[in-house]
């Protein structure tokens, strides 16, 4: 019914804004997306106009289920981008997909959304949360000797995380990574997110004695984990984290204060932080503008978080790459065309803002939607400042390992 | 010393005092008698401030009892022991009776009060300690009657104070309002027991149906005709 | 019919009941006297299962009926009131009895609860209309519903605690003539306790006295209201009053 | 007795809600219609037990169950709903049983009761997460899609199908409800409510009605958790089972007032429309102020109209009759937990 | 066998230890509402949510107004003292003659109220104060000031509370009301005045608590969720209005769900707390104080 003149394309949006995700990392996401959103929105797309529709999950599965069935539905939006929590993709996903209409998803890294679902409409240009876990393994295999002056089978490692979609993958992928990797797992347990007080979970950890702890987790159970660690006087020589809550500087800085400093995080490389070099010359400028303008919304922050950039790469590549090719090549914004489009997806390694190429696992694979390309790095927090130290190709410096003497976790 | 002049009171729409008119003097021991239902305890109520007259008035020495809000009405000198004992179960007698001495007045003569009480129900102090709830009715009466005495008022009010209790014990009762009052006390007291409340007291009402039917002294009262066709069922 | 030995119900270290046996014929009103606190309730309590007695036994129409839980020994063919009325505000007059009906005796029939209720509330003189709600009851009216509820249960016993608290004298006498029709009619056996004397004295049988939670004397109106002891403890100076009473009922009770 | 012109109302209403999806089929108007059904059915489950004043929080553990055990049974085992449902129905019964055995034999009631079953669905929410090899944690859990026959699996796709087993689940809580409303033992259990020493004092076998009355009242809940679940597609411990749905379960079936047959319905209606209108009227302009608003109606809803908004505008619409309250009865009874 | 043993370790010490410092911490939660739920037998579902009010009220002073700690705290009690107040008056007054559940509801109300309020006005971030107090080092087990600090409060909350409700006349009246309200006037006694005294109290002590919990815990607009049922069932467990009983029953269940959470995951050590509970309330049904009948 839409006459050609005003040819548009409507997106709705789901991120959480309300609850405990929203400050996990799904707002700034959510901050990430509109910025370019809102940019594309001013010039439109291959003459489309771009209309989003944006929705407020409230951390809550259901309500997520509602909204995008809503927007689906009722807004008559021609397809869902964004989500945050793999808890919300997982049933989100098999119900864009039992309705045939086409979801993009920014962030939701856990690999259970794919796994064997076989699904057609759903992609995912983001690394999976096992790829996280077995990153940071891979980061202290190669530095096990050098940096602890161990055998891989005497480093002891624990791995805890929140018991949520994305916890569990992350775990996976560390348990994976330690077994390849030869490591003594010393203790392995979840928790959920929300517990009051983890202190027995410290007092395990002091039992077990790892020298290096690999932790997925949101807020505010990390800076009440680590609280209750300096309380208790857990040492060990590495924390690994990974994404999450561990990608909001700003948080752990507030809460740690200097024990912030030397803590790692894996996550996809902050935008601000990636070899532009490789990038396609049109990025710089995106980045320094998606920057700009975040420093409009969130005045005053110190470390730029990795979300940010995650939902910003990640919808840019829909609307730079994707889309416009789609209504070209495929003649419109059906969900036909749109799937289409993105399976011919292929930009080369370091052609996104996040360091990573996209190309998406076809049909018939058992990651069908994943983007094959796309990878985590590792970072360190020094000085205020996120430096990145692994993979060796994007590395910006020499890793401290392990926790210099003196500090409060040293185990030294 | 109280005085009560074209009183109407009532729950919601429904009016259970008409008109009503009464006096007490000081020292003086006065009845109430009358049906079921009749209205005597709304009319204790609205003495004591827990229902508000929707006209008339009411004066304690002079004082508007109307006007004064219903906790401080104690203050005017006026202890109110209701109908059914209204004891805070669950609370000891020892609280039960700290309870009748918190206005401030009697707080200062809390330690005399409770001596004065104990001398009057020994029972009470050998169980000083048990939850109010737990005793039989007699216990919780004096109870009830200790806790007015409390606050060491001028006009005792009582609400069937004999109801549901022993001989003995209603003998006791009726013992101790002469003795109250031979205190100094002035008593105002609704009876079922019609026979022996009139023994007690100098002058009595007869209410029925919400109006004031009869009055007069205990000789008057037990002799009239409308008491013993009324009420006595005789 | 019914036979109590040894009853005792103690309440911490308090005990309410001491070592209380008696008994019970069919057809009989006994009237259970005693000071406040002295423990009639308590024992009407342990008789009706509302509470389960420390030690003792009670052997009704034969059977143990000790400790068993309240219903059955309802079932099983004892209804009692309560000092204080305890209606069902939230049902009917009609409702509060019919439920007495279909569950007190025991065999859950509907039809046979609605005949019930509407006999035992024609026998204690209430209205039998369906909708008339509790509200409107007074005090009287409160103490004939507990009656009505009792009977509906079809009891062959019935535990009348202070039927006539804060009833008028014009009330009381009616309703002492209601607990005579009760047994003459019905054949119901009765327990009452009252402290009214002169209205008790009047219609019971026989009359026991406890005093502290033991039995102090036991036997015919007359007797009992002579007793030294009960007069001490209980009757005071009403034991004349008392007396004449007493022997009023047998006179007209012989005269009869 | 239901007369002539209700019965009329009834048949005409019914007939309405039946042919609704076929001449309406806006999709997500549907799905909330569908969404409202169930919850319809849980809210009247509850408000089976609740409306005698047995106030239960753990009905958020009896719907935790019908929809975990169902959809366990049906990954785990390839056990079909039609046969997992009943099982789970089952299990949530037995544990009914098994926590209000000793609640009403031991007297537990008003305050003591609420917090024994607010305990109750803390422990399933936290075994359900806890067990998280097997549920799938706090993450949720998906039944598996099934690959053939739907109607075994009890999969549909279409919200029509969906939406006339949901009216049917309903219809059948509300003829429930109203079988127990014109039942003895609602008499029973309105005695019982009031005071248990009378009721057993009349022959009333107080701990077995209040079992029978829960166990009828567990095991729709657990039904409706696991139509909930099959409708779905999709669970978590946070949305079917815990404190919070419990709660939300109260919440909805008093305001809509739980005396009446068709208030926790009503109750249903007015929260998740008020929740998807304010949520979706707000959007992502101003956050956080559809939860405030839908706070600030509830305790109004609550301290103005108190028999819930169905049962207060009914009362409107009949006579005025004197409603008694508990503080004007004169005797004060003297409440000992287990005494 | 020699698993087993392994678990008699300094670590087991350190477990037993740090649950009684939570206790410490469950124990002032369960104070205030001791006062408000199990004596004047008033409903606060919401009394969680005051005590993230007076978080953030903490947070803004010493963070965003640079007001000492110490001179905080006070304001910050006053504070919850008078929204406790204004909770009454505004909300719990009108439901005096109504069924306590309608209490909790319209309290379940507020507590929408109350944490959307704190979502649209201070956001969802998660905040912390950044006073990081030192730590008590024994040998291989440490324990925490702050946790110390809120042991001691409790400790001598609950003694002046008690002392309060036991020695004085109000105390005595604020024990009276929730039994008959009606007659209080007969005594007297102005049931608007005390009911205003006891929510402000109340009120007072879920500030004192939010005072020594955001020195542990970030604070975020639903941090109540985490604490709000397990203090309503210390409450019971200790027996309503039980002081002593409260305290002990907030270390029975802290020392239950750190042991329990040390030998299995963190969870089974609530599932076992909340069975705890359950089977607590089949044997001693008054709490765990009382005598057997
Ligand atoms: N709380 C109340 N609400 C409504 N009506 C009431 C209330 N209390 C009493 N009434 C009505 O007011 C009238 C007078 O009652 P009141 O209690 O004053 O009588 P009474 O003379 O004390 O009777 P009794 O001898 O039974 O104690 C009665 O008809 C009664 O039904
Ligand atoms: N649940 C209880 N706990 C403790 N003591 C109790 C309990 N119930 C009753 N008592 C005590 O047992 C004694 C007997 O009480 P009971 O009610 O049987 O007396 P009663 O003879 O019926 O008195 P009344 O004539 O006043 O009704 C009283 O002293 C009472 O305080
Ligand atoms: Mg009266
Ligand atoms: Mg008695």
């Amino acid at each position: 019914q839409d006459r050609p003149q005003d040819k548009k394309i409507k997106i709705g949006v789901v991120f959480d804004l309300t609850g405990p995700l929203a400050g996990g990392g799904s707002e700034l996401n959510y901050v990430g997306t509109k910025i370019i959103l809102d940019h594309f929105a001013k010039t439109g797309v291959e003459g489309y106009k771009i209309e989003a529709v944006y929705a407020d999950a409230q951390s809550k599965p259901d309500i997520a289920i509602n909204e995008s069935v809503r927007l689906l539905e009722q807004e008559k939006v021609d397809m869902v981008l964004g989500f945050f929590s793999s808890a919300q993709c997982v049933p989100v996903a098999a119900r864009v997909e039992q309705l045939k209409k086409f979801m993009w998803m920014t962030t939701c890294i856990s690999s259970a959304v794919f796994n064997e679902k076989g699904y057609k409409y759903v992609f995912r240009p983001q690394a999976s949360g096992d790829q996280f876990g077995m990153m940071t393994m891979d980061f202290i295999a190669q530095n096990a000797k050098g940096k602890f002056g161990k055998e891989p089978k005497d480093l002891r490692v624990a791995i805890i995380h929140e018991d949520g979609a994305y916890g569990v993958d992350v775990s996976r992928g560390n348990e994976v990574g330690a077994k390849k990797a030869g490591f003594n797992v010393v203790l392995k347990e979840g928790y959920s997110a929300t517990a009051p007080d983890l202190s027995a979970l410290v007092t395990k950890l002091k039992r077990a004695k790892p020298d290096v702890i690999f932790h997925t987790g949101y807020n505010p159970d990390i800076t009440l984990l680590l609280r209750q660690a300096r309380e208790q006087g857990l040492k060990f020589g590495a924390l690994m984290g990974h994404g999450a809550g561990y990608g909001v500087y700003e948080k752990l800085k507030e809460g740690m204060g200097a024990d912030a400093t030397y803590i790692f995080n894996t996550d996809p490389i902050s935008i601000w932080l990636a070899n532009q070099k490789t990038m396609d010359p049109k990025l710089p400028a995106v980045i320094k503008m998606v920057g700009e303008e975040f420093d409009k919304i969130k005045p005053g922050v110190a470390i730029r978080s990795a979300h940010v950039g995650i939902g910003a790469s990640n919808t840019y590549v829909f609307m730079a790459d994707v889309l416009p090719r789609a209504i070209k090549k495929y003649g419109g914004v059906d969900p036909d065309a749109l799937r289409k489009a993105a399976l011919d997806t292929d930009i080369p390694e370091g052609g996104t803002m996040l360091g990573f190429g996209v190309k998406f696992y076809g049909e018939g694979t058992p990651m069908a939607g994943q983007n094959e390309r796309s990878f985590p790095v590792v970072i360190q927090y020094l000085e205020d400042k996120s430096h990145v130290v692994w993979p060796k190709s994007q590395a910006q410096r020499e890793a401290v390992l392990p926790l210099p003497k003196g500090t409060t976790y040293s185990n030294q | 010393m109280l005085e009560l002049r074209g009183v109407n009171a009532g729950y919601g729409t429904f009016q259970a005092l008409f008109d009503v008119a009464l006096d007490v003097k000081a020292g003086e021991a006065v009845g109430v008698i009358g049906p079921n239902g009749a209205g005597k305890t709304t009319l204790m109520r609205v003495i004591s401030g827990l229902i508000r007259p929707s006209r008339g008035a009411i004066k304690m020495e002079g004082i508007d009892v109307v006007a004064t809000p219903a906790h401080k009405i104690v203050s005017l000198g006026i202890a109110h022991v209701p109908e059914n004992r209204r004891l805070f179960p669950q609370l000891t007698v020892d609280d039960n009776l700290k309870m009748g001495a918190f206005m401030k007045e009697a707080r200062d003569h809390y330690a005399e009060r409770l001596e004065v009480v104990f001398d009057l129900f020994p029972r009470l102090k050998e169980r000083r300690h048990q939850m109010a709830g737990t005793m039989s009715g007699g216990e919780q009466q004096m109870c009830a009657i200790g806790r007015a005495l409390m606050s060491n008022p001028k006009l005792l009010l009582l609400d069937e104070p004999s109801a549901g209790l022993a001989p003995v014990v209603v003998q006791q009762v009726f013992e101790l309002v002469k003795r109250i009052r031979a205190s100094g006390l002035t008593v105002l007291i609704v009876e079922q027991n019609v026979q022996q409340v009139l023994k007690v007291v100098d002058r009595a009402y007869l209410i029925e149906a919400g109006t004031i039917r009869a009055s007069g002294t205990s000789a008057e009262m037990l002799a009239s005709d409308t008491v013993k066709e009324a009420y006595l069922g005789v | 019919m019914l036979e109590v030995s040894g009853l005792v119900k103690r309440f911490g270290g308090f005990t309410a009941v001491n070592n209380v046996s008696f008994k019970v014929d069919q057809g009989e009103i006994l009237g259970l006297i005693g000071p406040n606190g002295s423990g009639k309730s308590t024992i009407f309590n342990m008789l009706s299962g509302t509470l389960a007695p420390t030690s003792g036994s009670i052997l009704f129409a034969g059977s143990e009926i000790a400790g068993l839980a309240p219903h059955r020994i309802i079932n099983s063919g004892i209804g009692r009131t309560f000092q204080i009325p305890r209606p069902f505000r939230r049902l009917t007059i009609f409702e509060n009895v019919a439920l007495a009906g279909f569950y007190g005796q025991g065999r859950h029939s509907r039809v046979k609860a609605e005949e019930a209720a509407e006999r035992s509330l024609a026998m204690v003189g209430l209205p039998t209309d369906r909708h008339a709600s509790v509200d409107g009851l007074g005090a009287a009216g409160l103490k004939k519903l507990e009656l009505a509820k009792a009977l509906a249960t079809s009891p062959k016993l019935l535990l009348a605690d202070e039927s006539l608290g804060g009833l008028d004298e014009a009330e009381m006498g009616q309703a002492a003539d209601m607990l005579r029709n009760i047994r003459d009619e019905l054949g119901i056996t009765i327990i009452w306790v009252e402290h009214i004397m002169g209205v008790l004295m009047r219609v019971v049988d026989r009359v026991m006295v406890l005093d502290h939670g033991e039995k102090i004397s036991e036997g015919l109106p007359s007797m009992v209201a002579g007793d030294p002891r009960v007069i001490e403890v209980y009757l005071g100076t009403d034991a004349e009053t008392t007396q004449a009473a007493a022997a009023e009922a047998r006179r007209r009770a012989g005269g009869a | 007795m239901i007369g002539q012109g209700r019965l009329a109302a009834w048949g005409i209403g019914l007939a309405a809600l039946v042919a609704l999806p076929f001449v309406y089929r806006d999709p997500y108007h549907l799905h909330i219609l569908v969404l409202i059904l169930i919850w319809s059915f849980a809210y009247t489950s509850w408000s089976m037990m609740g409306r005698f004043g047995l106030v239960s929080l753990g009905h958020g553990g009896f719907m935790g169950i019908g929809a975990y055990v169902t959809a366990l049974l049906w990954n785990h085992l390839g056990v079909s709903p039609w046969i997992g449902i009943p099982v789970s129905m089952v299990a949530a019964g037995a544990l009914a049983l098994i926590v209000g055995y000793p609640c009403f034999r031991f007297r537990i009631t008003g305050h003591y009761f609420v917090l024994v079953t607010l305990a109750l669905s803390g422990i399933v929410l936290q075994v359900i997460t806890a067990t998280r090899d097997y549920t799938g944690g706090s993450l949720g859990y998906t039944p598996n899609r099934a690959s053939g026959n739907k109607l075994l699996a009890l999969q549909f796709d279409d919200k029509t199908t969906w939406y006339l087993i949901a009216l049917g689940v309903w219809l059948f809580g509300i003829v429930v409800w109203h079988w127990v409303d014109r039942s003895m033992a609602r008499y029973a259990l309105e005695a019982i409510s009031e005071d248990e020493d009378a009721a057993a004092a009349a022959g009333v076998d107080v701990t077995a009605e209040k079992l029978k009355i829960t166990l009828l009242s567990a095991l729709m809940t657990a039904l409706a958790g696991a139509i909930y679940c099959q409708y779905q597609m999709f669970i978590t411990p946070d949305t079917v089972s815990g404190i919070a749905v419990s709660l939300q379960m109260v919440f909805a079936a008093i305001v809509g007032g739980l005396f009446v047959s068709l208030g926790p319905t009503f109750g249903a209606v007015i929260t998740i429309l008020l929740a998807e209108t304010l949520r979706i009227g707000f959007g992502t302009k101003a956050v956080g102020w559809d939860n405030l608003v839908y706070g600030v109606l509830l305790v109004l809803f609550i301290i103005f109209l108190p028999k819930g908004i169905l049962g207060s505008v009914l009362d409107r619409l009949k006579p005025q009759r004197k409603v008694p309250r508990a503080h004007e009865q004169e005797a004060v009874p003297v409440a000992r937990p287990g005494a | 066998m020699q698993a087993f043993l392994d678990i008699f370790d300094i670590y087991l010490l350190e477990a037993v230890i740090n649950g009684i410092l939570l206790g410490g911490v469950l124990a002032l939660l369960a104070l205030g509402l001791n006062l408000i739920f199990g004596v004047i037998d008033v409903t606060w579902i919401c009394y969680a949510e005051l005590v993230m009010i007076g978080m953030y009220g903490m947070y803004f002073m010493v963070q965003y107004f640079g007001i000492n700690y110490f001179i905080a705290a006070p304001l910050t009690i006053l504070l919850v003292a008078m929204l406790g107040a204004a909770l009454h008056y505004l909300v719990i007054a009108p439901l005096l003659n109504a069924p306590p559940i309608n209490q909790l509801l319209a309290t379940g109300g507020v507590l929408f109220v109350l944490q959307s309020f704190a979502t649209v006005a201070f956001g969802i971030d998660f905040r912390n104060l950044g006073i990081r107090l030192p730590v008590l080092a024994f040998g291989d087990m440490n324990f925490s000031y702050a946790r110390l600090l809120s042991f001691l409060a409790a400790l001598v909350g609950m003694v002046a509370v008690y002392l309060f409700m036991t020695r004085t006349f109000t105390g005595t009246a604020i024990r009276a009301i929730s039994q008959d309200r009606q007659i209080m006037a007969l005594m007297g006694v102005d049931t608007k005045r005390i009911y205003l005294i006891t929510s402000a109290i109340g009120g007072g002590l879920a500030g004192l608590a939010a005072c020594l919990l955001v020195l542990q815990y970030d604070v975020h607009p639903f941090v109540g969720l985490s604490f709000g049922p397990i203090t309503f069932l210390i409450c019971v467990l200790g027996g309503l209005g039980n002081f002593i009983g409260g305290f002990i029953a907030a270390f029975v269940f802290a020392e239950i769900i750190s042991l329990g959470g040390l030998f299995s995951d963190l969870e089974w050590g609530y599932v076992l707390a909340f069975a705890f509970f359950i089977v607590m309330m089949f044997i001693r049904p008054a709490g765990l104080l009382s005598r057997r009948r």
